[in-house]
């Protein structure tokens, strides 16, 4: 079995993607771990509309918040990622 | 014995109700209880739950850092919320008012920043999902 | 057609109810109601009436002045207050949440400082007037 | 009937005359408006215990707060005044 990760959608992400989640496995090239870039590019190419919404959206990974173009940051195998918009609570 | 329970957070698609989320920071040492709630127009609220609550806990725990306050209460309403009912309500109790007025005002404040709680308004051409400003 | 109530001062011995001055202020534009009480340990409070109404008024003048505001409440009790109770509710909506926070801790201040009340506490070798600090 | 005006008084005011309130006589040297200055006098000559309570206190004239020594003030025919200790609301 390949390695996986999950990602979740919120709001606008939610209604981009007409998902709630899904588990996504690492490309070959790069089996146990991508950069934020490369998720983000896996992202796109699955979901044609979740470009712009990228634009303005963080990441969080196992609920912890990271910039969308933090290099220091690796998505590992079994990891929560999920696309966060600008949130709107209150 | 165990430590009284002095942080609450909940996210809940129950009504929330002013008094009993007074009720539960309400202390024999708190002179001072202040509250915030915001009531909406029709509203739907969505969240990442366990991430919300981790994140909200976080906020508490860093207002507790500023101010000295008793007991801590943060209830945000989810799915669809009535027009008239409450959306937020924060509750906190302190020895002094200053503190609890204060603390309120910043947790409302961090809330709206860090939490991952969305609103969509319901228009009757479509929905639009809304972001605050900070 | 008459203007609708939008002030409302009471100096009263009854119980202060938070819920029902919460209602008082409530609005159908009101986004946002922020709410001070404080409850005592057994005090007695006692004031000249008719001038701390007057008071209370103009200090909800001022506060209006500097902020925009819906409605404003302020209750305060009178008499012998058992522990627990709440001695004083002040709750005001407004639109935004940022006015009613700064507006109710301006206003709490406000009462401290200038309406003709005061609180005696009761200790077991006899009774003292306390004297607000500034 | 000599004019008269009215006291009130309140909290520690209050416990030191054993009084609510009580209607005064203007003195026959000012039978119809005195200033603060015989105000206080006249006070503090009915009640012993009044004097101390007097020099951390204000008055009030018509439910309208006035420094004790403020010289530009009078006490007139009909009046309400009020003796306010340091005030202890909230």
């Amino acid at each position: 079995m390949s390695k996986e990760f999950k990602v979740l959608y919120f709001a606008s992400a939610k209604d981009a993607t007409n998902l709630s989640s899904e588990t996504i496995s690492f490309p070959s090239s790069n089996p146990s771990s991508i950069s934020l870039q490369e998720l983000t590019q896996i992202l796109k190419s699955r979901h044609k509309k979740l470009g712009k919404i990228l634009e303005h959206s963080m990441y969080a990974i196992n609920m912890k918040y990271v910039e969308i173009d933090d290099t220091s940051i690796f998505v590992k195998e079994g990891d929560e990622v999920a696309v966060i918009p600008p949130v709107s609570g209150g | 014995m165990t430590e009284p329970k002095k942080d609450f957070v909940k996210l809940t698609t129950d009504v929330l109700v002013l008094q009993e989320i007074v009720d539960l920071v309400k202390d024999n040492g708190a002179g001072a209880i202040t509250t915030f709630n915001k009531t909406v127009i029709k509203l739907d609220y969505e969240s990442y739950i366990p991430m919300a609550e981790k994140v909200l806990l976080t906020s508490i725990s860093e207002t507790r850092s500023k101010w000295d306050l008793i007991k801590v209460a943060v209830y945000h309403r989810l799915g669809t919320v009535p027009v008239g009912e409450n959306s937020v309500i924060i509750a906190i109790s302190s020895v002094h008012r200053e503190e609890s007025l204060k603390a309120v005002e910043w947790l409302i404040n961090q809330l709206k920043e860090k939490a991952p709680i969305w609103k969509k308004e319901i228009y009757s051409d479509g929905s639009v999902w809304k972001e605050n400003k900070h």
